[in-house]
């Protein structure tokens, strides 16, 4: 069924009884064409690529819990493409300019919400630093802007560009089409096209081990609802693919640290953008229901809790406190935690591994959600051609090997 | 012109000169003083201390005094030797002698101390610093590297009610200024 | 009198204390000890707010804080406005003032409710499945639509004005609940000596016993003996009692996050006082004792005004002194409606009829209830409600019966469906719950945390129960924080051990309209359902597409109902669905709050040189460096930093400068084994450095990148004095101590910190020697006797140096290294000195210009993280006859090795003034159109006054094979011609250095 | 802010460590790109219990080794830097403790 106002309206007029599963909710097959372990955005998108774009229609998307539930289900929502590197900046603005479309795509309002992602520097490294990313993303056609601190402030009143702040604002990069999205419907949009186009999406199915065949082959799934034989086996499994990959005998240049995100209680629109201070760690926006959406920093070690502590949560909102200071008063409503995969270059991995058969599209740690279209788009190619997308091919895991690190964090320190 | 050897800057000068006395705690800045940094083997500290006539202890975090000098055992092979300045040159000179691989290092300006005294010296503490500061878990004589904030000190409980802080020069104003949020609500 | 409602006498407000406040601009008065709740109920306001979506009036519904409805903005002036606060929990104070919510223009009239018309539109995820098409509406006209719709209150837009503490506290038990377990529990504990905390989120410590009217505790009304106990428990030296505090959240290693409110609830705050104080309390034992949380009934118009919780009504009566209403209709499913009937009875109320949901309804409370001649009506259900902004009538409907309906009258209708266990903090500990199916209720099961439950929270409804298991549970974590045993205590009590009783979900056989579930975020029954029909099986999806539980309430009042119709609809068991996750803070937390004291010059250390205050006094303009403040430029009056740097350069190639480089790291290393360190952690040879003799050092991180750079001073055979960039101190001395501690243990080398022993003054320029030779003692200048490179010790001005002899600037020049205190003094000497010879200061802007002019690099400008000592052209520092050093097996990878790699060339721009921008990217081609193939970068790039001329340093794919070519800078409006050159564009053959 | 026992100072709180990721992984003296690339890179970033570095950076300044559960972030035990790996048998029997 086609969504809009109308058949809203029919469905209001005939009290909501109609109302069809939004995804189908299958036994498992005993064989699939490509499973895609993890259910997050990353996952159901491939899925969806690869029926719509590949005609590979066959596939099973598994995950250990419910649909969206990782890091697409608790991220702050940030989407932008102004990375510092080409190879980043390919990836990501393809991605960004699907977001663009991607509610009429999946007939399904993911409320992409461009209203302008504002990084602030704060010293005259940080001004070196965001000046650079502004003319390398020109040549790559990415738009980028710098502001003045007025210019700054007019784009978004609230900040505070006096000169005697700890933090004073030298000035900021914009980018005008950056903005947010809903993240739940993400998920939600992509599984219930995928399942349209006969995507079986099996949910509380955890894969517990990879099996090979003689020649080492990756051939089929062992998961909490039985054995399923594949093709071929795409690994989306975001902070769990460590624990995946090592099902297949792999180690991964790989660290799963928690990371937080919070949300005040809901207020009247008060701020028009996305904001985010690397210096000072700390970003945020404000959600359609009007909370305040915070993002956290990652603790400082290994863990699988999705919690951090409560030092971390402070840092955070210390320093929003510090560059809104009428934000103080607000309260912070609800807390949580995702587990982000972070490699040592801060770049994702999407490609082949060293197990015939076996795929992986991991790394995104903590700002993968932003390349969430793009990320399922080369991913599904390159699963479905057996060679990397053009666009994929620099983030392969070869990369650690040869030392031809993508390095985003060591030139734009945090990246979300 | 002053006499650059005699016209010294202390860190706490001007923030030093201000603090309000208080009856909950009071805070107060100390003077210059010399200090050593002293890293070796504890059997070549031991020979040391023989030779500078300064018992070094022996536990983890304890501090051993001995008339106006202090020695603070802040790690497996590390002391912090406290005395008054003039006692530096010799202080140091000694320790170099002693037969032994040891690494002594002057630090004497590195660090400028101050004190935090009376009732509520633990609470005001307590504001910045998330270590249990109770007698039973920080008893007197106890020394520890630790953080106030978002500053590192040395924290030593040199009497029940009272605290020597040492802190690296530039942290001071930061250090001082915590500790005097923390007071404020004493005044009451 | 303060308000029509207002009972003659009981409670524990302070009749003798009336204050006056204010509700939407409507003045009343309560007494002391009222919440603004109880007090807007004794003047007979009911309608406080008006809904999220539909904007439907809303009323008091709890008396705690689980509060769904009446949200109220307070604005106390001068900054300190506060949305989205429960007048359930906010205090009378004299003058308070408060305003209700998300209403426009009024709240007896909101234009927003004619959402309620189109509710049906408004059905869970309507957002999703909308607002499509066309698309380009969705910019200009749908979202700012939704968006306008959003929030509740308004956010404050003035900074606050307010202080906020933490305070860090070890206690061997924590209790978290003041009610009759809370206080046994501590009363127990601290019986033993042991450090105990009690918190409790209300004004004072009692919990329900400040609503007990009946049951006396040894031998005293229980409301006094609470009193009694606190008062007790508050007086002992080792115990902490802290009221209006809420335990918010819980953390590894029982670390629990409790938020005070010190000074919301006063009249006229002392300013020294914080507002409000984030405990931090490290537990050996944590006794969680949370009492229960009354649950809403959800049938078609529960969410009128004046429809409430049945306990909250015997609150507002035996607490407050409040009569909800006159005429009231009670629907239970259990025994707290006929308390409550009692007390609005006692109150003045009529009681129209009781309605209760089970078929015998018996047991002491009931049977009281029938004593007073109160109409009792078993197996029977609210079926609905009336009335505009205040319910006015109930029907109730006999459950399996006809479809008769009885209609009653009320001002009043009080729901009660049984009460929930808050087990927020034991699920937040990571126990584990299990669904007790005679209670129908989650209760805490395995634990995770060192911790117990008792009481209500643990599913002990009687209150004898509750002080047992409360004494018992304080003794057994008392015990476990190893501090011994109490005597045994038992609590003779009297009064009615309720009969158990309750009610999940949707009351059945009601009518049409709108049964919510969710008041705050207007979940109703119906959207539940059909989230479920729509696929939404999981209850985590669930509650995202109906946004049920996700309100400032966070579901307290709601989560329990919401799942059982989810379980309902799915056809399967409650335990199987299960719940979504309980997250920090159990109710909302100030970020202020969170923050404490960390704001302005508290936020963050600032950096002070032991020179900085002369530069301060002498008009430097500083720049932040990581925590330092670093003097950028010295201007003169009249003077842009263009021109300032300009002169101060001058002066440095003409005469001399002075430059405070005290923020540089420093490390001295000191052992007999300190130069086979170095040679590990350097790219260099140190082996055969003679004391006496500095060396650049460049150290690579294991993937061999730069890392770091600084010059290095051999002291004594065994001692090394180690300089680091200002900004990689820190990191470079845990990089080393990690090498040293875990990789090369066989060295006997220590490291010291040393950065801030030093001031440091360099003084460069032809005329540096002549300058501070008349100040220095015992060292000998003269270039056989120190020459480039090269150290001493001695004294300046009568201090204690270390002199390098060293050039950043390409010219004659000296570090002088004295201790810190004296740096000024010496500082102020040697400009004296230096006056005659025409010595300015000069700050990090010219020393920038000075050393690019040399091609000299700075970590973090030329590289990056991604530059190797190749491509940075310092293939020359690399100790070629060393086996090993960090960073060395990585730079003969394939991709380190391959060509095309960027290296670091000067740029002369064709037209000399131009100063091209640093960050610009180079291209080869000058017609490059969008995308473009960028093939380097600019780093750095000034107007140099000793050149004439712009110049700029860049890294370029291959640019050493390409100097002499010409590439281009696109600008946004142009390209600039720049020619490739060696990246030394003053004095190449380094005759300056020796002045 | 966990609550670490240093080897040397007892426990302390957890802001005056440094994390400093995986223990016992060898600097290898020879090693081809693909094993330099192991040494480098590739962590066994584990879904239970895991041997990790900390740093009391705040305090005695050592570095030292950790067995800590990761999803229950609890830490079985602490020991002195250069001190052999636990035995496979010791930390199945220390996992269960920990779960
Ligand atoms: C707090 C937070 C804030 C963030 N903020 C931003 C931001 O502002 N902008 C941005 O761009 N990114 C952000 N990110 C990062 C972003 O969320 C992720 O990069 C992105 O969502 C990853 O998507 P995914 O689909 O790969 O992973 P996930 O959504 O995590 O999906 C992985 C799925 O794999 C499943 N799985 C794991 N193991 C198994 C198994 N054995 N068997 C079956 N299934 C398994 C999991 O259950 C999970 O559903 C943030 C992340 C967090 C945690
Ligand atoms: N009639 C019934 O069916 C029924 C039902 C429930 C309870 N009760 C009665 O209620 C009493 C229960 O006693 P109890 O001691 O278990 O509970 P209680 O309700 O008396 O006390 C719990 C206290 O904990 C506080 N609290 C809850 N969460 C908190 C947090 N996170 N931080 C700080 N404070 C918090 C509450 O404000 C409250 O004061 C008994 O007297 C029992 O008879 C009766
Ligand atoms: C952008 C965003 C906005 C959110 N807004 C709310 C909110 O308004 N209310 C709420 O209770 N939770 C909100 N959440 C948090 C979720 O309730 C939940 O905590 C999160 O999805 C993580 O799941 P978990 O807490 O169940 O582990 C939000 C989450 C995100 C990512
Ligand atoms: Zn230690």
């Amino acid at each position: 069924m086609k969504f809009s106002l109308l058949s809203l309206a029919r469905n209001a007029v005939s009290g909501q009884t109609a109302g069809p599963a939004q995804w189908r909710s299958p036994q498992p097959r005993a064989v699939y064409d490509v499973v895609i372990v993890g259910a997050g955005g990353h996952g159901l998108a491939t899925a969806y690529y690869l029926a719509k774009e590949h005609g590979i229609r066959n596939v099973a998307v598994l995950d250990r819990g419910w649909l969206g539930g990782g890091n697409t289900g608790r991220n702050t929502t940030i989407i932008r493409s102004n990375y510092l590197w080409d190879e980043s900046a390919r990836l990501y603005d393809h991605a960004h300019r699907m977001w663009e479309t991607l509610a009429q795509e999946l007939n399904y309002n993911v409320m992409f919400s461009p209203r302008g992602v504002m990084m602030l520097a704060h010293n005259v490294h940080d001004e070196q630093v965001v000046r650079r990313h502004i003319h390398a993303n020109r040549g790559n056609g990415v738009e980028n802007e710098w502001l003045s601190p007025e210019q700054a402030k007019a784009f978004c009143p609230p900040l505070n560009i006096s000169s005697d702040m700890r933090y004073p604002i030298l000035g900021a990069a914009l980018q005008r089409r950056g903005g947010t999205a809903r993240h739940d419907a993400v998920a939600w949009g992509y599984a219930r096209a995928a399942s349209a186009m006969g995507v079986d999406i099996l949910q509380n199915c955890e894969v517990q081990a990879i099996d090979r065949d003689a020649t080492g082959r990756a051939i089929a799934v062992e998961t909490s609802r039985g054995r399923i034989a594949a093709g071929k086996i795409g690994v989306v499994a975001a902070g769990h693919t460590s624990v995946v990959m090592a099902m297949a005998g792999l180690r991964m240049p790989l660290e799963s640290y928690p990371l937080q995100a919070l949300v005040s209680e809901p207020v009247k629109p008060c701020f028009p953008c996305v904001v985010m201070s690397n210096t000072i760690h700390a970003y945020l926006s404000q959600s359609y229901k009007g909370e305040l959406v915070i993002g956290a920093g990652t603790d400082a070690y290994v863990s699988y809790s999705q919690a951090g502590g409560l030092h971390i949560s402070a840092h955070t909102l210390d320093a929003i406190c510090e560059l809104f200071p009428m934000f103080r008063r607000m309260r912070m409503l609800r807390n949580w935690g995702g587990i982000v995969d972070v490699t040592p270059d801060r770049s994702p991995v999407i490609g082949l591994t060293p197990v015939p058969g076996l795929f992986v599209n991991c790394g995104w740690g903590t700002g993968g959600f932003k390349a969430t279209p793009g990320s399922g788009h080369v991913f599904a190619h390159t699963i479905a051609t057996g060679t990397p997308h053009p666009i994929a091919a620099p983030f392969s895991l070869e990369r650690f090997r040869t030392g031809r690190l993508i390095d985003e964090a060591a030139a734009a320190a945090v990246a979300h | 012109m002053a006499d650059p050897a005699a016209a010294r800057v202390h860190p706490l000068a001007v923030l030093g000169a201000g603090s309000m006395p208080g009856a909950g705690a009071t805070l107060r800045a100390l003077p210059p003083a010399c200090r050593i940094s002293l890293r070796a083997d504890p059997q070549v500290a031991a020979a040391i201390a023989a030779a500078i006539g300064l018992p070094l202890p022996e536990a983890m975090c304890r501090a051993n005094v001995l008339g106006a000098r202090a020695a603070l055992r802040l790690g497996p092979d590390e002391w912090l030797l406290i005395g008054p300045e003039a006692a530096g040159e010799s202080l140091a000179r000694v320790a170099m002698a002693v037969p032994g691989p040891a690494s002594v290092v002057d630090v004497s300006h590195r660090s400028t101390a101050l004190e935090i005294a009376g009732p509520r010296a633990v609470a005001v503490l307590g504001a910045f610093c998330a270590l249990d500061l109770d007698a039973a878990a920080f008893p007197v004589g106890m020394c520890t590297r630790t953080l106030l904030g978002k500053a590192e000190i040395v924290l030593w409980r040199s009497a029940a009610e009272c605290f020597r802080i040492e802190v690296w020069r530039s942290f001071a104003p930061y250090v001082w200024n915590c500790l005097e949020e923390g007071r404020l609500e004493f005044f009451i | 009198m303060s308000g029509a409602f207002r009972t003659a006498s009981g409670g524990r407000i302070d009749r003798t204390q009336p204050i006056l406040f204010g509700f939407d601009g409507r003045a009343m008065t309560g007494f002391r000890g009222d919440t603004l709740a109880s007090a807007l109920l004794a003047n007979g306001v009911h309608l406080v707010g008006r809904s999220f979506k539909y904007h439907r009036p809303r009323g008091i519904v709890a008396a705690g804080s689980e509060e769904p409805n009446a949200l109220v903005t307070v604005d106390r002036g001068g900054g300190r406005l506060t949305p989205n606060l429960r007048a359930t929990q906010l205090e009378l104070r004299r003058d308070l003032k408060a305003t209700s919510q998300n209403r426009f223009p009024s709240l007896d009239f909101d234009i927003g409710a004619v959402n309620n018309l189109f509710s049906p539109l408004f059905s869970a995820g309507f957002y999703y499945k909308t607002f499509m098409w066309p698309a380009s509406f969705w910019k200009h006209v749908y979202e700012p639509l939704i968006r306008s719709a959003a929030g509740l209150g308004r956010a404050p837009t003035e900074p606050d004005p307010d202080r906020y503490l933490h305070r860090y506290a070890h206690c061997d038990v924590l209790v978290i609940g003041a009610g009759p377990a809370g206080l046994a529990a501590a009363l127990a504990a601290a019986e033993t000596g042991a450090r105990v905390i009690l918190c409790d989120e209300q004004s004072e410590p009692g919990g329900s016993l400040l609503a007990e009217t009946e049951a006396r505790i040894e031998g005293r009304p229980a409301a006094e003996w609470a009193a009694g106990v606190a008062r007790a428990l508050a007086g002992q030296d080792r115990v902490t009692v802290l009221p209006r505090t809420t335990a918010f959240g819980w953390f590894p290693d029982n670390l629990i996050g409790l938020a005070e409110r010190v000074t919301d609830h006063q009249d006229r705050p002392d300013p020294r006082l914080p507002r409000e104080r984030l405990w931090q309390v490290r537990a050996r034992e944590v006794v969680i004792a949370a009492g229960a949380i009354e649950r809403p009934l959800v049938f078609p118009g529960n969410d009128r005004p004046g429809v409430m919780l049945a306990d909250a009504g015997r609150i507002y009566a035996n607490r407050y002194g409040v009569r909800v209403g006159d005429r009231a209709v009670i629907a239970t499913a259990g025994d707290s409606g006929y308390r409550a009937a009692l007390a609005l009875l006692g109150a003045g109320a009529t009681i129209a009829a009781i309605a209760d949901l089970r078929e015998d309804p018996a047991g002491a409370a009931v049977e009281a209830a029938r004593q007073a001649g109160i109409a009792i009506r078993p197996g029977t259900a609210i079926a609905g409600s009336r009335g505009g902004h205040r319910v006015t009538e109930a029907s109730l409907r006999r459950i399996g019966g006809s479809d008769r309906v009885e209609r009653l009258d009320c001002d009043v209708l009080l729901m009660s469906g049984g009460f929930t266990p808050a087990v927020h903090m034991f699920s937040q500990s990571r126990g584990r719950l299990r669904f007790d199916a005679a209670l129908q209720a989650f209760l805490p099961g395995k634990s995770a945390a060192r911790e117990r439950s008792a009481g209500a929270c643990n599913g002990r409804f009687d209150l004898e129960g509750c002080l047992d298991e409360g004494f018992t549970a304080g003794a057994a974590a008392a015990k476990a924080a190893g501090c011994g045993s109490p005597r045994t205590r038992r609590f003779a009590r009297a009064g009615a051990v309720p009969a158990p009783g309750g009610f999940l979900g949707a009351v059945p056989g009601t009518g049409k309209g709108k049964a919510f579930v969710d008041f705050q975020n207007d979940v109703t029954a119906k959207d539940l359902q059909l989230a479920t029909r729509e696929g939404f099986r999981s209850i985590e999806h669930v509650k995202r597409y109906t946004t049920t539980g996700m309100a400032t309430d966070q579901g307290k009042t709601s989560n329990m109902n919401a799942l059982a119709i989810v379980a309902g609809a799915l056809d399967r068991p409650i335990p199987e669905v299960g719940l979504t996750t309980f997250r920090m803070p159990y109710t909302p937390v100030t970020f202020g709050t969170i923050a404490g004291a960390s704001r302005g010059m508290l936020f963050d250390p600032l950096r002070h040189t032991p020179i900085h205050d002369w530069a301060s006094e002498h008009g430097a303009v500083f720049e932040d460096v990581g925590n330092w403040k670093r003097a950028r430029y010295f201007p003169r009056s009249g003077e842009d930093m263009h021109q300032a740097v300009a002169r101060e350069c001058t002066a440095v190639r003409m005469a001399a400068g002075m430059f405070d480089a005290s923020t540089l790291g420093k490390i001295e290393v000191v052992g007999p084994d300190a130069a086979t360190f170095l040679e590990r952690m350097y790219t260099n040879a140190w082996a055969r450095l003679a004391p006496g003799r500095l060396r650049y050092g460049l150290m690579l991180n294991e993937a061999g990148f730069i890392m770091d750079d600084g010059v290095i001073a051999r002291l004594a055979p065994d001692r090394f004095h180690v300089t680091t960039t200002t900004g990689g101190a820190p990191g470079v001395l845990n990089h080393m101590e990690d090498y040293l501690q875990t990789e090369f243990t066989d060295l006997k080398v220590w490291l010291t910190s040393i950065t801030e022993q030093y001031a440091v003054i360099a003084v460069q320029g032809p005329r540096a020697r002549e300058i501070i030779a008349p100040l220095v003692e015992g060292i000998d200048l003269s270039p056989a006797a120190m020459p480039h490179m090269s150290v001493q010790t001695g004294q300046i001005c009568g201090v204690a140096t270390r002199l390098f002899r060293v050039s950043f600037t390409g010219e004659l020049g000296f570090e002088i290294n004295v201790p810190a205190d004296h740096g000024r003094a010496v500082w102020e000497a040697v400009l004296q000195a230096g006056a005659a010879y025409g010595i300015v200061p000069y700050g990090t802007e010219a020393m920038h210009v000075l050393r690019a002019e040399k091609g000299y690099i700075i970590v973090g400008q030329e590289t990056d993280g991604t530059v190797t000592p190749a491509d940075a052209g310092l293939d020359w520092a690399i100790g070629k006859a060393k086996k090993d050093f960090v960073g060395k097996r990585s730079l003969s990878r394939p991709d380190i090795v391959a060509p095309g790699r960027k290296q670091l060339v000067g740029l002369l721009t064709h037209s000399p003034q131009e100063v091209l921008e640093e960050g610009a990217q180079l291209v080869a081609d000058p017609h490059a159109e969008i995308p473009m193939r960028m093939i380097g970068h600019v780093t750095s790039s000034y107007h140099s006054a000793a050149l004439g001329r712009s110049i700029a340093l860049a890294l370029v794919a291959d640019g050493r094979s390409l100097l002499g070519q010409t590439l281009y800078v696109p600008m946004p409006d142009r390209m600039i011609a720049v020619t490739l050159v060696a990246p030394v564009f003053y004095d190449q053959e380094g005759r300056r250095l020796d002045g | 802010m966990l609550l670490i026992p240093c080897p040397h100072c007892g426990a302390r709180p957890e802001n005056e460590f440094r994390n400093a990721g995986e223990a016992h992984i060898a600097r290898p003296a020879e090693a081809d790109d693909a094993a330099w690339a192991d040494y480098l890179y590739m962590r066994t970033n584990p879904k239970g219990v895991f041997i990790e570095r900390w740093r009391h950076i705040h305090g005695c300044g050592r570095f030292f080794n950790c067995v800590r559960h990761t999803v229950t972030d609890r830490i079985i035990a602490t020991y002195k830097a250069g001190d052999p790996r636990p035995s496979l048998d010791v930390l199945r029997a220390w996992s269960e403790h920990a779960r």
